[in-house]
């Protein structure tokens, strides 16, 4: 399969000399056609930053970028395509809208410059409007607009000309979850059937994992892992990579045995089988997490499992968020979700030994 | 899918080329022959000339150049203390708040910009001199008069006053395209509308107040005419006044002399771009159009609304009202003074007799001509060139910061003459260097093209170029004050969807900054409505207009007729403002 | 048609004048002035153009000696006040030789080596203000003037050109200096009095009128009496004693396209018809005796007597204080004396 | 209890004479002493306006609006207290960080204005830059910033001076959702710590059950319902109010028979017991809707179910979302959740009677 989009070892600077401050360490990722990847981290990890290195936007300082076949970027050779030659489609986190042109104008702004017809570009800016939720909203100015009404447009440009490779930062952040769900199904329907590839800035892990074909995860200027949804958020290679993945328990545990992936634990007292994860899990008590989903929670003893008497219950909607907590100073607590409001009292919280992580 | 056309290879830019070219050759042309000048001892046209210090050696020995100059330092710096502040405050009160009247004050406000300052100044004698009509009413109730309208102070104050607009001019386009969300923020913070106003209106158009405050404080060293009507009685002297006396300090008028006080001049302008640079380092914290649209709406003044009004009415009373009734006034009376009872001397001749005049109506004619349609295409230019420093910080655009200012630390007078040898003697030196190189081309060259040349001088173009070249700095600081403003990410978007460079100047760039433009139009239309002095040797029969009128007429001793003519174009242009502010023209969305 | 009483050949000059077809002049006389001239002068000889630069007199030296530099197209001829500048120009060989055909009708100390002619015979006046001058204390004299002005009353109230800056008024005040055996004495009382300088008449007359001034002293008479006619605040006399009087020079440039054309106005505005409008219509003062009216020479000798009329010489002598030494001691003596504050 | 804010029949229109467009219709609310109350509700539907009208930034036409025991806006009386004056906090949609100052200016501005000692406000403004994670960030300036530390920023704004009453327009919305736990959490934390009330826009339905004490649901300028997060979830009103909350199944179903709150459909063949809800609930065949979470999925027969075949399982991290399509063109999709991905085959999809809601 082709790759659309392949960056290699990009390093990129704020500033310059003594002033210099590295924002990317070495990013190398691809996209292939057809596919959505979603780019995630932490706030501040960069991710805006690589966007606008693809997109021509920031001169990095070393690496290669290429677009299909078309090399844009080489730091080598010291060449560097103008972002205008790019041919890409890029979603503003901060809309980036012209405030001077409706959001007819806005959104028929790329066709124009490709040279479409009057009648063409008037079909292909009211269809993407209208499959936005925006069709009557076409003559108002940008500053007539609610934010999230606003973001909508934004996608609305950059969709419209059918770039190849569309970069989209944050493009669902500001509208409410029902619109998302239905952007967000809109948006992968519409880059699969276009053919396009997608890469995706998200802060919202649960929907990364239900947009894109891949997951990078960038960390401090770096891919910290990549891959698949379910194996980032089910083989986590680093404690960052599981924890940034999923709501998650962290327990004060001791390590008592280590038999390669098979690790034994010290819990509160209570003795619990775990497994190691990660290159690094060797020596030391290491960091032991579990996901809150991955707690069950039982009235009655069962096998590895630690005893806490129940705090208190929140209410999430679809479920309670229960909360658990040691008596007596201990710095022990614990989260695990429940369909019903427990009653308070001492419960069982087993912890399945291949889900308690050792990192 | 399509791929778009490749343009060129990226670096070379050609349209920048030109502009920066054609801008250094019209800002450096006249200057060099100033700069030569100053380093002979007689006209650099004639035969018998020497190089030398003995210029700078002559004014620097010359006491009277110590006095005009620190007169002309403190002039200029009480001039921007006064005005940036004012200015600043004004346009925030008049953009931004409810106050009341704000229709009726637009327009007023603009008057001292294309009064010229002389017709001004003479306009305060009449009305507050020591036997000013407000000045014996003041007399009639205290006893004695409080203010001497002649004393240095005076001057200065009422220089700062009446450059008040100029800033207001740059600080009302800025704050025009600041979102307001910023505002609104403090609002909710505590904020008062005052302490808004200082802490986050004002701090963030700084590059419109830093703009105009190196400008205004140019402005300073260069007036002329009120203090020429002010300050001659007490014998204040300052270096535009200095200037004049050197014409004829040594007889003939030493053009070596004026030059070097010139270069003085322009090496002023040094250190303040310096200083302006340093303020505006870091660009992006001035940023405020940005691509989340924001609402805006009038920040209720509330108990500080008659204030302000108070305050306003002030000024216009001080710096409008009085002085042009004093015009007024001036223009319906036979005489006036001590003893005078007005109703007696009232008389229309003034006004019969100007309408004689033979080239009013072409004054008139030419004037607006200048105005609004050089004063377009000067603003045309002006956007071109602060593109080409727009987002490119190099040597190029350091470079034009650096030089843009200098044409106008020449004063006037001076610039008009050295753009009379820019007309007069390039073409000549092209014609001989044609001559020399003796082939089919140059021949035809310097048959055909060197009249051509030669006869611009003579047209209504070469006023133009030099008033354009003269006023360049104020024009296209206006605009990139408003660059300044636009979000880079805005720029990026259109590049982005696939525009070159051009597309995106065109359609985003150029479109964010209309507010910019047509507040830079209407100042330049302003100031070239009563420019005069650059112009001295470029007009001829054909090509008057109304502020060369009104200086003959003043040379003649006719002040009765300067101010009815003064009279009649402040009306018009009056008149033209306010509705051009309330049709068409939006200075505002 | 050639005027009565030119010789034969001069249609010569005419027909070759109609064929230049235009006239270029650089002045400092205003607009208003010269236009009465222009229009009886294209009514004279149509056909000729004439093309009337109006600009002070600093501005007509500097553009003329900078397009005669350039080699490009400049003024046929040259009318100014500013008889110094003019003189330099003349003697320093850009005027042309030319006897005009009137030149004897005129006073011999008005024409100089045929290349500069005096046009005009403007004396040099006290301006008052009416109302607050009482009529017994209007000097006649400069020694009256000397001792009025040192009255308490006048102190801060005397005003008269800056002679740093106006070239008319330090042509006057050096004449006076010749003049006035009590040249010093008057130096003195314009420091007691403070006087106020003023760069133009304009405003010194403004001033007067209004009171703000009382008294200005070497005001242009011609422009006073104009105003005069209309403001009866302004009182205007010639000092008995000596009259300084001043005229407008003339001369053709030695290179000018339009030679003949320029020779046709020289005549012309020395010629009876001329002068006769120069002193009806312009208000300049007629130079030629033979012109009768309010503002002429002959009137002004009848009032003050031929020997105290003090006329400025069309003379290289007037090139004297052009000298930077002498120039800058006079003002130098003058801000010490007149000036001091 | 008293209120701390208290909003009546407030009418706003954008514009005025032919081109008033209405935004808000006459909005009722009120916040208590210590209550953190979340305002919902679809893009467009004018919580930014609520929010701004209640901070002084717009008039509006008609209503009242009252701060503690302070009226502020009253349109009867035609009067309006100046925004600087009414003591609130507000964190912008767009930040609105000022962007010539200093990330720690921002934030001390507030507590400059009302006349602190120095270093008073340095201690206060290091606090709660440290608490929002910003702790090193103080010397840069908003540009220099990402989009997620410029929006913590701006909450530190609001927060630093305690007003009593802070208004929170979306501040969570460029976080990642680890950053938004942690956010949400220590805002909650602090405002209840302080005494604080406060009104916060989300377009997250989860955040806003998460955080708040109430939720008020506005559609097109009008309060729809308001409740505890549970009676929203649990008890909705109104249709639009239960499609909003949650993750809904839409039924092409047949009413049969309605007694009172019990009624009886026929879906697909099926005949299955439901409940009546909402006031318009009558007659017709309404709407019905099931929430996602509430679908049993069995393998074998069960009570009040219907039968089909299993389309696809998209993976959520936590769970699987599976996807039920009915065959040979009926227009019946079901979505359900498993703890795991489900085998090819057909299933039985449970509808609980009293969560299958007719309106
Ligand atoms: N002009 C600048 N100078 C110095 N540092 C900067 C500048 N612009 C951004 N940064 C820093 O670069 C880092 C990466 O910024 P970037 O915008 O790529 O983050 P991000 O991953 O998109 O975060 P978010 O999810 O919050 O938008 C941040 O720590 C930011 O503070
Ligand atoms: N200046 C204006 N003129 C006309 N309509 C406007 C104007 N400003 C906003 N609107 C409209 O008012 C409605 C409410 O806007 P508001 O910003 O309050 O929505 P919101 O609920 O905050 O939405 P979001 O969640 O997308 O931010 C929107 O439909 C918007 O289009
Ligand atoms: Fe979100
Ligand atoms: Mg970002
Ligand atoms: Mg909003």
């Amino acid at each position: 399969m082709t790759n659309e989009l392949t960056v290699n070892e990009l390093h990129l600077d704020y500033g310059t000399g003594a002033h210099a401050n590295p924002i990317l360490k070495g990013v190398s990722m691809h996209l292939q056609k057809g596919e959505v990847v979603a780019l995630l981290g932490p706030s501040g990890s960069g991710k805006t930053t690589l966007l606008r290195a693809v997109a021509g936007l920031e001169s990095p300082k070393a690496g290669t970028i290429a677009i299909g076949e078309r090399n844009v970027f080489d730091g080598a050779r010291g060449f560097e395509m103008p972002a205008e030659n790019r041919n890409l489609g890029l979603v503003f986190q901060s809309y980036a809208l012209w405030p001077h042109k409706t959001v007819f104008d806005n959104v028929a702004y790329g066709l124009k410059l490709r040279k479409l017809g009057a009648s063409e570009i008037k079909d292909k800016v009211s269809d993407v409007l209208k499959n936005l939720g925006l069709g009557h909203l076409g003559e108002r100015f940008p500053h007539q607009l609610s934010g999230g009404q606003q973001q909508r447009v934004a996608i609305a440009r950059a969709l419209v000309y059918n770039p190849p490779v569309i970069l989209l930062d944050e493009p669902l952040s500001n509208l409410d979850a029902k619109l998302r769900e239905e952007a967000r199904a809109f948006l992968r329907e519409l880059i699969v059937r276009m053919g396009l590839s997608a890469l995706m800035v998200t802060h919202d892990q649960a929907e990364a994992m239900a947009i894109s074909d891949r997951i990078l995860l960038l960390n401090n200027g770096k891919i910290e892992q990549q891959g698949t949804p379910q194996s980032m958020y089910e083989t986590p290679d680093t404690l960052f990579t599981a924890e940034f993945m999923g709501s998650n328990n962290r327990l004060p545990a001791r390590v008592i045995q280590r038999e390669s992936k098979q690790v034994q634990l010290e819990i509160n007292g209570a003795r619990l089988q775990a497994s190691a994860r990660g290159a690094g899990a060797g020596s030391g008590d290491g960091t032991t997490i579990i996901r809150v989903e991955e707690v069950k929670v039982s009235a009655t003893p069962v096998d590895n499992a630690i005893e806490l008497p129940l705090l208190t219950c929140m209410y999430l909607g679809d479920r309670f968020e229960c909360l658990f907590k040691g008596e007596g100073g201990v710095e022990l607590s614990l989260r695990a979700y429940s369909k019903y409001r427990l009653e308070p009292g001492r419960y069982w919280l087993q912890l399945p030994a291949d889900k308690l992580w050792v990192f | 899918m399509q791929i778009l056309a490749h343009s060129g290879r990226p670096g070379l830019n050609w349209p920048r080329g030109v502009v920066v070219t054609l801008a250094a050759g019209v800002i450096f042309l006249p200057l060099f022959l100033i700069f030569y000048q100053s380093f002979l001892n007689a006209p650099f046209f004639m035969p018998a000339k020497e190089l030398g210090l003995d210029a700078y050696r002559f004014i620097f020995e010359d006491p009277d150049f110590a006095v005009a100059f620190k007169n002309a330092f403190w002039l200029a710096s009480g001039l921007a203390i006064i005005a940036v502040p004012l200015g600043g405050m004004l346009a925030f009160l008049m953009i931004r708040t409810d106050l009341p009247g704000k229709g009726f004050i637009a327009p007023l406000l603009l008057v001292p910009i294309f009064v010229s300052p002389m017709v001004m100044g003479f306009g305060y004698v009449v009305a507050m001199g020591p036997v000013g009509f407000y000045s014996l009413w003041a007399k009639d109730i205290l006893g004695f008069i409080p203010w001497n309208i002649y004393s240095f102070t005076s001057i200065v104050v009422i220089a700062g006053l009446t450059h008040v607009p100029h800033v207001y001019l740059y600080a009302s386009s800025a704050l025009k395209s600041l979102g307001s969300d910023v505002e609104e923020a403090a609002r909710v913070t505590g904020a008062s509308p005052l302490q808004v106003m200082f802490n986050v209106s004002l701090p963030m158009i700084t590059p419109a107040l830093a703009y105009a405050g190196v400008l205004v404080f140019f402005l300073g060293f260069e007036v002329f005419g009120l203090v020429l009507v002010l300050g001659d009685p007490e014998g204040h002297m300052v270096l535009a006044t200095y200037l004049y006396k050197l014409t004829n300090k040594l007889g003939t008028p030493s053009y070596h002399l004026m030059a070097a006080v010139a270069v003085c001049l322009v090496m002023v302008t040094m250190p303040l771009v310096m200083v302006q640079r340093w303020l505006l380092k870091s660009s992006n914290k001035f940023v405020s159009i940005k691509g989340k649209g924001a609402r805006s709406k009038a920040m209720p003044l509330g108990r500080w609304k008659w204030l302000a009004f108070a305050l306003i009415f002030g000024w216009l009373m001080f710096t409008i009202i009085m002085p042009m009734s004093g015009i007024v006034l001036r223009s319906f009376v036979q005489y006036w003074g001590e003893g005078v009872k007005l109703a007696d001397v009232l008389t229309l001749q003034h006004f019969r007799e100007i309408l004689e005049q033979p080239a009013l109506m072409r004054g008139i004619f030419n004037t607006v001509l200048i105005g609004v349609i050089g004063g377009a295409a000067a603003v045309i230019c002006y956007c071109a060139i602060a593109l080409a420093m727009h987002r490119k910080p190099d040597m190029i655009t350091r470079f034009l910061d650096y030089s843009v200012l200098v044409p106008r630390a020449v004063p006037g007078l001076l610039a008009g003459l050295s753009f009379l040898w820019v007309f007069l003697f390039v073409p000549s030196w092209l014609d001989g260097m044609l001559k020399g190189i003796d082939n089919g081309v140059a021949l035809w060259l310097s048959e055909q093209a060197i009249p051509v040349l030669r006869s611009l001088r003579s047209t209504i173009f070469a006023l133009w170029l030099a008033y354009s070249v003269v006023w360049l700095a104020y024009g296209m600081r206006l605009i990139s004050t408003a660059l300044l403003q636009v979000g880079p990410e805005l720029e990026e978007a259109a590049r982005a969807v696939g525009a070159t460079r051009g597309k995106v100047t065109r359609d985003v760039t150029v479109p964010l900054i209309k507010y910019g433009l047509l507040g830079a139009w209407l100042m330049v239309f302003l100031i070239f409505e009563r420019e005069y002095s650059t112009g001295v040797y470029l007009l001829s029969p054909g090509t008057e207009v109304i502020g060369a009128m009104l200086v003959s007429l003043w040379a003649t001793g006719s002040t009765d007729l300067v101010a009815a003519l003064s009279f009649i174009n402040i009306s018009l242009v009056a008149i033209g403002l306010g509705v051009a502010l309330r049709f068409g023209v939006k200075l505002h969305n | 048609q050639v005027p009565a009483g030119y010789p034969a050949d001069y249609q010569k000059i005419i027909d070759a004048a109609k064929k230049e077809g235009k006239l270029v002049i650089y002045g400092a006389t205003d607009s208003k002035a010269t236009q009465p001239l222009i229009k009886d002068f294209s009514a004279l000889y149509p056909g000729i153009t004439v093309e009337y630069n109006d600009m002070n007199s600093t501005e007509v030296y500097n553009r003329f000696i900078s397009e005669v530099a350039a080699g490009g197209n400049t003024a046929d001829a040259m009318w100014s006040s500013a008889m110094d500048l003019q003189m330099r120009l003349a003697s320093d060989g850009y005027a042309l030789q030319y006897k005009s055909v009137e030149a004897a009708k005129i006073p011999g100390w008005a024409v100089w080596d045929d290349k500069a002619y005096g046009t005009t015979f403007e004396p040099a006046a006290i301006v008052y203000n009416k109302r607050l001058v009482d009529a017994k204390e209007v000097p006649q004299t400069h020694a009256d003037f000397t001792k009025l002005i040192q009255q308490p009353k006048f102190k801060d109230k005397v005003t008269t050109y800056d002679i740093e800056k106006s070239g008319v008024g330090f042509m006057f005040m050096t004449q006076d200096a010749r003049e006035n055996p009590k040249f010093l004495e008057m130096e003195n009382a314009f420091g007691v009095a403070k006087v106020r300088v003023q760069s133009s008449t304009g405003t010194m007359m403004e001033r007067i009128s209004s009171g703000e001034n009382l008294i200005g002293y070497n005001v242009l008479g011609s422009y006073a009496l104009v105003r005069a006619k209309t403001d009866p605040s302004i009182g205007v006399v010639l000092p008995k004693d000596y009259t300084l009087v001043m005229s407008r020079v003339f001369f053709i440039n030695k290179s000018a396209k339009n030679v003949n054309a320029a020779k046709l106005w020289l005549d012309y505005m020395l010629s009876h018809r001329g002068q006769t409008i120069i002193a009806n219509d312009s208000k300049l003062f007629a130079i030629r005796a033979d012109v009768t009216g309010e503002t002429t020479s002959a009137e002004l000798i009848k009032q003050i007597g031929k020997d105290n009329i003090k006329p400025v010489p069309v003379h290289p002598i007037l090139l004297q204080f052009l000298g930077p030494a002498k120039r800058m001691a006079f003002l130098k003596q003058w801000k010490e004396t007149a000036g001091k504050k």
